[in-house]
């Protein structure tokens, strides 16, 4: 049973897509695309939801061999174990959900076949990416998932900002890709598969290695990490992701907030196995980090678009920290709670944006006129200019307006600012952080103090900002009246979607979590220390009677992770959690507090003024409006070749500024056209035609001996004769 | 006289003939130093012939063999009809380019 | 071997005697007819050839088992290499009475004499081609060289011919009398001018101590620089940029094929037979010698011919060129190399006798002998083109025409005796010598002229294209050809 | 014989195509399709009934005598390998004669002749097992191509068309150097010539395996292998033998430039692979498993064919010169796949080389529509054709991921299959490698924006849409592109036992 119904869920978006390409090659359409993928779509939710119970019996369903090189097999090949069918619920749901919503939102469209065309294909992928079973096909689907993101980014490709945009986040994921497949590479090199499950993969595989051979192992598994770095855009290859907003929003609600982005969390989660303590630490960090920059920055956005693509940013650092600092089950369960509040707050925003504009073609044109300074160069400058839809000074007030739009996204902003109890987002964020606050009281280790602190903080900043936006958005007077006027509530085809995901922001929805023997972590292989024990699943039901027993679970996997401690830390780990989970569960409910208690008073009663407090810490600001800066350091490490060029060839006066607005463009056209087309053509080339000139000055001089006169001639003869009797003589 | 004393003359001959040919602005000089040439190997054969080649015994009586005076004697033959040639072209030169000095006829070159 | 006396000679002379006769014929033909334009003597000329080519492989096969036969007491040799020789050098004569036949240039009054001095020249190669004494070598080098002279000059309201003419004669004559006196030094230490006797008494004064090496490294260099004027090697070889430019086209294409030859044959006789013992030239690095003057002959022809623009001079140059190449196949005087000239000689025959053809035929209708004449050829007659593409193709050795197959196997004989160097050098040459055949056919189609309108040929030129076209395809891919070396030995 | 069938059909084709009447224009262009459909089908059918499992040479014909005093054989047969480019060889013959089927102004039937001419030269090449007769196929492509590009290319054609012919020669003339060398050494061993001599590629690389034979000595075989691989490296090309080809390209007609791309390129590594790695396995061992830089040679020339492409290509304005550099950097991914020497590597080298093969010819297609169209290729000048030409645009998509090595399609499979081997052997030279990678992307990326996105340069207003031929020429390369890259096995099944036999050679070293 699981075969028919994993091929539908494969084949069915796939078909959809390929009906589209291929009625293309004709020139012509099918009438109904977007009937067909959104059928095709929920056709592959329906299977998902059955496959449920298929899922325990064989995880394995499927394996052909894709690739035979005489010694070396690659298979390719399905695993199904209780989070592939999780992924696989949450990847069908959401797209079902935004297939609908898209037939309102891009009604009108002059390209909506293509649009849902992509869509399927992109569902596809990732479906794809999910359930493989081996990295060769995890890394198919992520470069597949990667090509749907850069063709629906660019898809107002029009817009120059949309064109950059595109390209910009498929090299920059495409960096992080790199990384991944060296990490393939020397996984590759070491076991001679790059199938993770069964007898010869590589989870079993690396089980085999003594300690002190485990150093290339963590630099595989950070290398691994790389590629979801980048997918999921994590500092410091975050910056596509707010630029990618430039596609139509139900692309970032799908992709770039709820499936793709979240794919590098899945990854992460599935190389668990072989990740080492150091690359779990790294991985930690960076996600720490990154939710930490990103909640900062998102303070200061009014491009509604952008502050939410920072939260996502910020969330999935969240997701990584908790993988990272051991919480697998935690960092796995905020990871489908936020698909569907963050996927909920895009889809309203599209809700508020679409309300704002019906038709996309006054977008297109307003955004032509703004691009014109563009000079295509390989990355674009990041001006960000909000649109006048998107600009949240630009709202106010569309509670009213809009009811149902409100509601639901207020539901998703209680959900991600982790206001307690009701809604699933207060599970999942307090997860991870009881997660890691068990994991810092077992081991003892400041790291994950640090971390924890992290996670607080960051915590407390998105349920600032959360409802910074709520208010600005919905609350207080409307700011451009014009605007407010045109404003009128979504169709159903739109409203519905919101109501369903808001129905899944509470916890009752997502039930699956909260049973703790249908997800189970996989051992992680604990390498260099020989008195590691692996946690049983005995070890983790002992810790059911706590109600939630996924913080059981997370602290288990935390107490394992640490070396030096032998089993009976281990287990002191785990009747440490109890005082871990209160601590972290009290803090979190106080600094969502905090955080919406300060955003109510900035944003809603206006005790305070933002600006003022902005004037005040001037330099905090200045850091978080632009970014920290990101996007000018990448220009400026172009820029500095730049000037180094200019210095170079004409002179260190040719304006700096100049150079920034060039950009790469002017560094890959002059210095590597100068530099690489100069070697080539004058050097390589220059080489042969110094020996083609050489040459054939030689035949000119030759040429001149034959003067004419005879007598020239005879000399020569006698010339001759007298040299060969010379050289005989000589030698 | 013995064998060095022809071949002496000989090599005089010849490389005065040489030094005509290289040096002389008159084609018909040329003509003369490519006579000298000619004849100075006609004078070898000779020599060598009377000198070095063995004499056979037939039939009681030394008989020399006459080899290198018969090239000699075709040698001459050859050299008048060579001179003749030249100067039919040395004919055709003066009519064509009004000149018979070897360096003025030069249009082919390069 | 038994050297056959004069009367009994003559059977196995019939060839040469034929020639004779028939240039006595043309001579006496073009008395009779009065009217001097006509080109009777021209067939009468071919049908000689014809009778000739009969006699030839009648004559042939007189000679059993590679037997050769010596006539006229011991002065002339008849025996494969001979006979292979003169069969191509007839070939050789043949186009060139074609071509004098459809050259405007030769349409010329003296058309008897013109034909009958063909003959004789022709005569005095076989000569060349199978003498084994000095005298005869002597003999055949001057009759060669002294109608080839008149020939060469034989436009007489052309400058440019009685320049070559000049030319030709003053550096020919210097250079056979340079050679005769070497001939005579040789005779003299050997004391006999029987090539098959030489080589035995040179060895026996040399380890007599009766001569000293230097007197025959004298007396070789002097006679090198006869044979070197004909095969036109480095540094004996300027005259003949200047007489190719200058002689009518199917003499130039005459000297470069037959004179060349039969330059060979003298050369390849001369020192298989009379040096090819190393016991004689112990004391001197022949092969090293030989091999630099390949060397330079070729790269000198070549990167002469680079900068040329007139067509018949660059052909010129590149005659140079080949003549390195089959330098190659001498220098080591292998079976393989002989092997290999005879090889490259017939393959050369074919591709440079049409590429001169197509000369001629472009001299007649444009006019002219530049490069630039030949732009837009590819259009305005395309199967000419076509023709000369083919046959610059070969000359630079692409395969799958006879000129690689012919290259291959001069290089495969050179660097079977470890001349790696040697064969580098003629190959870089190769890639050098592309360049400037490439122009031509870069002018011919890459090109427009001006002049667009398009040439008529008769059907006899093209099917004498043909015969020269045809075989330079095919020569090379028909294992025949490959096997007539091991008819030939030389002893 | 069916395989010499297929490789003279061409060649009589040409004559045919010649003995036509020059106005008949329609008639020679069909004519000529139906003689570049009679190879498809035989190769089609030989790549079906191919035996896969067995290793070796199948559907021989021959030896059969030729030139006796060289002993040189009219000898052919296929293995996996051969057969794999054939197929592609074949497929792109009738896909070039539709390409060609409007742009060519003058003389169409002398350019069908010579095109026709060049395939048998290709097919043949490709079945050789004699030696000399391989250099005779490998040379009879100069020809042709010299004309096709001089007569029919663009303005700077002739310096395109010599350079070309100058540079592949100068290749040749060291490869029959070796080719010499090894023919002169094939019946000597323990330093005694007997027996005869041969150029039986498949004797000559026993006996370069037989201990104390000539051929097995590693100081010749070193020195062969690099008369042999400069000949090739110029083909592939080659860093620094590499400039001939942007040129070339550049000004070569579209279906020129897709031979050039689609098989001429592939004749080096091909030659590499049959020649220089089956033959020498002891020459090659001194590149590759070496210290220092001479023991890496061919992996750093690998990647510097990679990074240097990749870089050239970014710094291009000119549409076709940019595929023309991308093609050097991807040939370069064979030469690293090549250098590792092992089952991956080699295999994904010889995967990459049919993929890069397939690919590059829709790129060079692809180019070519346009220039139709616009009759220039100026990147920067275009803008936003996208709109008007969606399907088009879709393609050109297609091909450029494809050539990116976006997973899925057949691009990646060869390049991830060469990385993977190539970084068992040489690590750090593998890493760097990935660099072309993320260069690639970006210009084939910045190429996709400048060209297609952003706002309609309003000169290509009236810009038609592809037209059915043109889709009928890239389509069938497209499927092939899908295919492989979801079921590499159709092509890699050919050869992968081939490869086997000859990794075990080389691990014998």
């Amino acid at each position: 049973m699981i075969v028919p119904l994993i091929s539908i869920i494969l084949l069915a978006p796939l078909a959809a897509f390929a009906i589209f390409a291929l009625l293309g090659l004709a020139k012509r359409n099918f009438p109904r695309q977007d009937y067909l993928s959104t059928v095709a779509m929920l056709a592959a939710l329906g299977c998902s939801l059955l496959l449920i119970q298929e899922v325990v019996s064989d995880p394995k369903p499927i394996t052909v061999e894709w690739l035979s090189l005489g010694s070396v097999t690659f298979s390719m090949g399905f695993y199904l174990d209780s989070v592939t069918v999780i992924m696989l619920i949450v990847v069908t749901l959401v797209s079902s959900l935004v297939h609908i919503f898209s037939i309102g939102y891009m009604h009108g469209d002059p390209r909506y076949s293509r649009f849902f065309a992509f869509l399927s294909l992109f569902s596809f992928s990732m479906l794809f990416l999910v359930v493989s079973d081996n990295l060769l096909g995890i890394y198919i689907g992520w470069e597949l998932v990667g090509l749907c993101s850069y063709l629906l980014i660019g898809f107002w490709f029009e817009k120059d900002s949309a064109a950059n945009a595109c390209k910009k986040a498929f090299l920059t994921t495409r960096v992080g890709d790199i990384g991944m497949f060296i990490g393939m590479m020397m996984l590759f090199a070491e076991f001679g598969t790059l199938s993770l499950y069964g007898d010869s993969g590589i989870f079993e595989e690396v089980t085999t290695l003594e300690s002190g051979q485990i150093a290339w192992l963590s630099v595989a598994g950070i290398l691994i990490f790389c590629g979801a770095v980048g997918k999921s855009a994590q500092v410091p290859l975050h910056t596509w992701l707010p630029d990618a907003m430039e596609g139509p929003t139900p692309v970032s609600a799908l992709i770039h907030a709820a499936t793709m982005v979240a794919a590098g969390v899945y990854l992460v989660a599935r190389m668990f196995p072989i990740l080492t303590p150091t690359s779990s630490l790294v991985i930690a960090y960076v996600g720490g980090i990154t939710a930490l920059v990103a909640a900062t920055i998102a303070i200061v956005r009014f491009d509604i678009k952008r502050v939410l693509a920072y939260s996502t940013v910020s969330q999935l650092g969240y997701m990584m920290l908790a993988i990272g600092a051991g919480s697998y089950v935690a960092g796995l369960f905020h990871l489908t709670t936020h698909a569907f509040f963050k996927a909920l707050l895009f889809l309203g925003s599209g809700s508020v944006i679409h309300a704002f504009h019906a038709m996309h073609a006054h977008h297109d044109d307003e955004h032509a006129e703004s691009d014109e300074h563009d000079d295509h160069s390989l990355v674009h400058e990041h001006g960000s200019e909000i649109p006048p839809d998107q600009d949240m000074r630009n709202m106010g007030g569309l509670r009213k307006k809009m009811p149902l739009t409100f509601i639901t996204m207020l539901i998703a902003t209680l959900s991600i600012s982790g206001v307690p109890f009701v809604f699933s987002g207060f599970w999942s964020k307090d997860a991870i952080l009881g997660g890691v606050l068990g994991q810092a009281m077992a081991s003892n280790s400041p790291h994950y103090y640090i971390l924890f602190g992290m996670a607080l903080i960051a915590a407390g900043i998105t349920a600032f900002y959360m409802f910074r936006l709520i208010f600005m958005t919905f609350f207080g007077e409307p700011r451009n009246q014009e605007m407010h006027d045109m404003a009128h509530e979504s169709p159903w085809v739109m409203t519905v979607p919101l109501i369903v995901l808001a129905a899944l922001s509470f916890p009752a929805v997502n039930i699956l979590w909260f049973n703790e023997n249908y997800i189970e972590p996989p051992p992680q292989h604990h390498i260099h220390s020989p008195q590691r024990v692996y946690v049983s699943p005995d070890s983790k039901t002992a810790d059911a009677n706590s109600g939630i027993s996924l913080f059981g679970i997370s602290e288990a996997e935390a107490a394992e992770d640490e070396s030096g401690h032998d089993a009976e830390h281990a287990s002191d780990g785990h009747h440490g959690h109890g005082p871990a989970h209160t601590i972290a569960m009290v803090l979190s409910i106080c600094v969502a507090g905090l955080g919406i208690l300060l955003s109510w008073l900035f944003y809603h009663k206006r005790r305070f003024s933002a600006e003022a407090v902005a004037t005040t810490f001037r330099p905090a600001y200045n850091l978080f409006w632009n970014k920290y800066y990101f996007d000018e350091f990448y220009d400026g490490v172009l820029v500095a070749l730049t000037v180094w060029k200019s210095r170079l060839f004409a002179g260190f006066d040719l304006s700096v500024v100049d150079g920034i607005v060039n950009g790469v463009g002017t560094v890959t056209r002059d210095v590597l056209a100068a530099f690489i087309g100069f070697f080539d053509n004058r050097v390589v080339d220059g080489l042969v035609n110094r020996v083609a000139a050489v040459t054939w000055s030689a035949g000119g001089r030759i040429r001149r001996i034959q003067t004419g006169a005879i007598q020239t001639y005879l000399f020569v003869v006698i010339g001759g004769i007298v040299l060969i009797i010379l050289i005989f003589r000589l030698f | 006289m013995s064998l060095q004393h022809y071949l002496v003359i000989s090599s005089i001959l010849f490389s005065l003939g040489i030094f005509a040919v290289l040096t002389r602005k008159n084609a018909i000089s040329i003509l003369m130093g490519i006579e000298l040439i000619l004849n100075s190997c006609n004078l070898n054969f000779v020599a060598f012939s009377r000198f070095v080649t063995p004499a056979e015994s037939i039939v009681g009586s030394e008989v020399f063999r006459f080899d290198g005076q018969i090239i000699a004697i075709f040698g001459i033959v050859l050299a008048a009809a060579e001179a003749a040639v030249f100067l039919a072209i040395i004919l055709a030169i003066y009519r064509e380019f009004g000149s018979i000095r070897p360096d003025e006829v030069d249009t082919l070159k390069g | 071997m038994e050297s056959l006396k004069n009367i009994e000679s003559l059977a196995y002379f019939s060839p040469e005697i034929l020639l004779v006769v028939f240039a006595a014929v043309v001579i006496i033909t073009d008395l009779i007819i009065k009217n001097r334009e006509s080109e009777i003597v021209a067939y009468i000329s071919l049908v000689g050839l014809g009778c000739s080519l009969v006699a030839i492989l009648i004559t042939n096969s007189f000679i059993s088992n590679n037997e050769p036969i010596s006539l006229f007491f011991g002065m002339i040799r008849l025996d494969g290499f001979a006979v292979f020789f003169k069969i191509l050098l007839l070939l050789a004569t043949a186009a060139t009475i074609l071509f004098s036949l459809r050259s405007e240039e030769l349409d010329i009054k003296l058309k008897g004499e013109y034909y009958a001095l063909l003959l004789a020249v022709t005569f005095g190669m076989f000569l060349m081609a199978s003498s084994t004494n000095l005298l005869m070598i002597f003999i055949a080098l001057e009759t060669v060289s002294l109608t080839s002279y008149i020939l060469a000059g034989f436009l007489t309201h052309s400058p440019r011919s009685s320049e070559a003419a000049f030319k030709y004669i003053t550096y020919g004559a210097v250079a056979s009398g340079t050679m005769l006196f070497g001939l005579s030094m040789l005779f003299g230490m050997a004391g006999t001018g029987d090539l098959m006797q030489i080589s035995a008494q040179i060895a026996a004064v040399l380890a007599s101590g009766g001569v000293s090496t230097l007197s025959v490294l004298i007396a070789i260099t002097f006679i090198l620089a006869g044979i070197g004027y004909k095969i036109a090697s480095v540094p004996f070889h300027m005259w003949s940029p200047d007489v190719y430019e200058g002689a009518p086209i199917p003499i130039t294409a005459f000297l470069s094929v037959a004179s060349k030859a039969a330059g060979f044959a003298l050369f390849l006789r001369f020192f298989h037979v009379g040096f090819g013992k190393p016991e004689i030239l112990q004391s001197i690095d022949w092969v090293f010698i030989l091999a630099i003057v390949s060397a330079l002959t070729m790269t000198v022809g070549n990167l002469a011919a680079l900068p040329q623009r007139n067509v018949k001079r660059l052909l010129a140059y590149s005659s140079i060129a080949h003549g390195g190449y089959l330098l190659m196949g001498a220098v080591l005087l292998t079976p393989e190399g002989l092997g290999a000239i005879f090889f490259y000689l017939i393959v050369y025959l074919f591709m440079n006798l049409g590429a001169f053809y197509v000369v001629v035929l472009i001299a007649n209708e444009a006019g002219t002998e530049m490069i630039d004449g030949y732009r837009g050829l590819a259009s305005r007659a395309p199967l000419v083109a076509g023709a000369m593409a083919i046959f610059l193709f070969s000359l630079t050795g692409i395969p799958p025409l006879a000129g690689f197959f012919g290259k291959w196997f001069l290089f495969y004989a050179v660097i079977g005796e470890g001349l790696y160097w040697l064969a580098l050098i003629g190959l870089l040459n190769s890639v050098v010598s592309l360049y400037y055949y490439a122009r031509i056919v870069k002018a011919m189609y890459f090109e427009t002229a001006e002049d667009t309108n398009g040439l008529s040929f008769s059907k006899g030129t093209f099917a004498l294209l043909s015969v020269f076209a045809v075989p330079t395809i095919f020569i090379g891919l028909l294992n025949f050809f490959y096997t007539i070396s091991d008819k030939i030995t030389l002893q | 014989m069916l395989l010499s069938l297929m490789i003279f059909v061409p060649l009589l084709g040409m004559i045919v195509v010649l003995l036509l009447p020059r106005e008949s224009d329609e008639l020679i262009k069909r004519v000529t399709l139906g003689f570049t459909l009679i190879p498809l089908i035989i190769a089609a059918y030989l790549f079906i009934n191919y035996e896969r499992s067995i290793f070796g040479i199948q559907y021989p014909h021959g030896p059969v005598d030729w030139i006796t005093a060289f002993n040189i054989k009219y000898y052919i047969g296929i293995d996996g390998l051969s057969v794999t480019l054939i197929l592609l060889t074949a497929l792109l013959g009738p896909i070039c004669v539709l390409a060609s089927w409007r742009n060519i102004e003058k003389g169409l039937k002398a350019y069908m002749a010579l095109f026709l001419l060049l395939e048998t030269g290709m097919l043949g090449f490709f079945a050789s097992l004699d030696l000399f007769l391989f250099f005779v196929f490998f040379e009879l492509t100069l020809l042709p191509m010299y004309f096709l590009i001089g007569v029919w290319g663009g303005p700077r054609r002739e310096y395109a068309a010599i350079k070309f012919f100058l540079y592949t020669l100068f290749g040749s003339v060291l490869m029959l150097v070796a080719m010499i060398a090894v023919y002169l050494n094939s019946n000597v061993i323990n330093g005694v010539a007997e027996g005869v001599r041969t150029f039986d590629i498949l004797t000559l690389i026993s006996l370069a395996a037989t201990p104390g034979h000539a051929l097995a000595d590693p100081g010749f075989q070193m020195w062969v292998f690099l008369g042999f691989f400069i000949g090739f490296a110029v083909k592939v090309p080659i860093f620094p033998f590499h400039t001939w080809l942007p040129d070339a390209h550049v000004e070569a007609p579209t279906a020129i430039s897709v031979i050039l791309a689609g098989v001429l390129l592939k004749m080096g590594t091909y030659g590499i692979v049959r020649v220089n790695m089956a033959m020498f396995p002891e020459g090659l061992a001194i590149f590759t498993n070496g210290v220092g830089i001479v023991g890496n040679s061919l992996a750093l020339l690998g990647f510097i064919n990679i990074v240097y492409g990749s870089l050239c290509a970014l710094a291009q304005t000119d549409f076709k010169k940019l595929v023309a550099y991308s093609s050097i950097g991807h040939m370069g991914f064979v030469i690293l796949g090549l250098a590792a020497g092992n089952s991956e590597g080699i295999n994904g080298a010889i995967l990459q080389m049919f993929n890069h093969g397939v690919i590059s010819a829709m790129l060079f297609l692809l180019v070519g529509v346009l220039y139709d169209r616009a009759h220039h290729r100026e990147i920067n000048g275009f803008g936003g054709i996208a709109t008007k030409m969606p399907v088009y645009t879709g393609i050109t998509t297609l091909a450029f991921m494809a050539s990116l090595g976006l997973p899925g399609l057949s691009g990646f499979v060869g390049e991830a299959l060469s990385l993977l081997g190539a970084f068992q052997e040489f690590e750090l030279i593998t890493i760097l490698s990935t660099i072309g990678i993320v260069v690639g992307a970006a210009y084939f990326l910045w190429t996709l924006q400048r060209v297609f996105l952003g706002q309609l340069n309003p000169k290509y207003e009236d810009l038609p849409e592809i037209n059915k031929r043109e889709i009928l020429t890239l389509v069938p390369l497209g499927i092939l592109t899908i295919v492989l890259g979801i079921w590499p096995n159709f092509a890699l099944d050919m050869f992968s036992e081939s490869v086997t036999n000859l990794v075990n050679v080389l691990e014998a070293i």
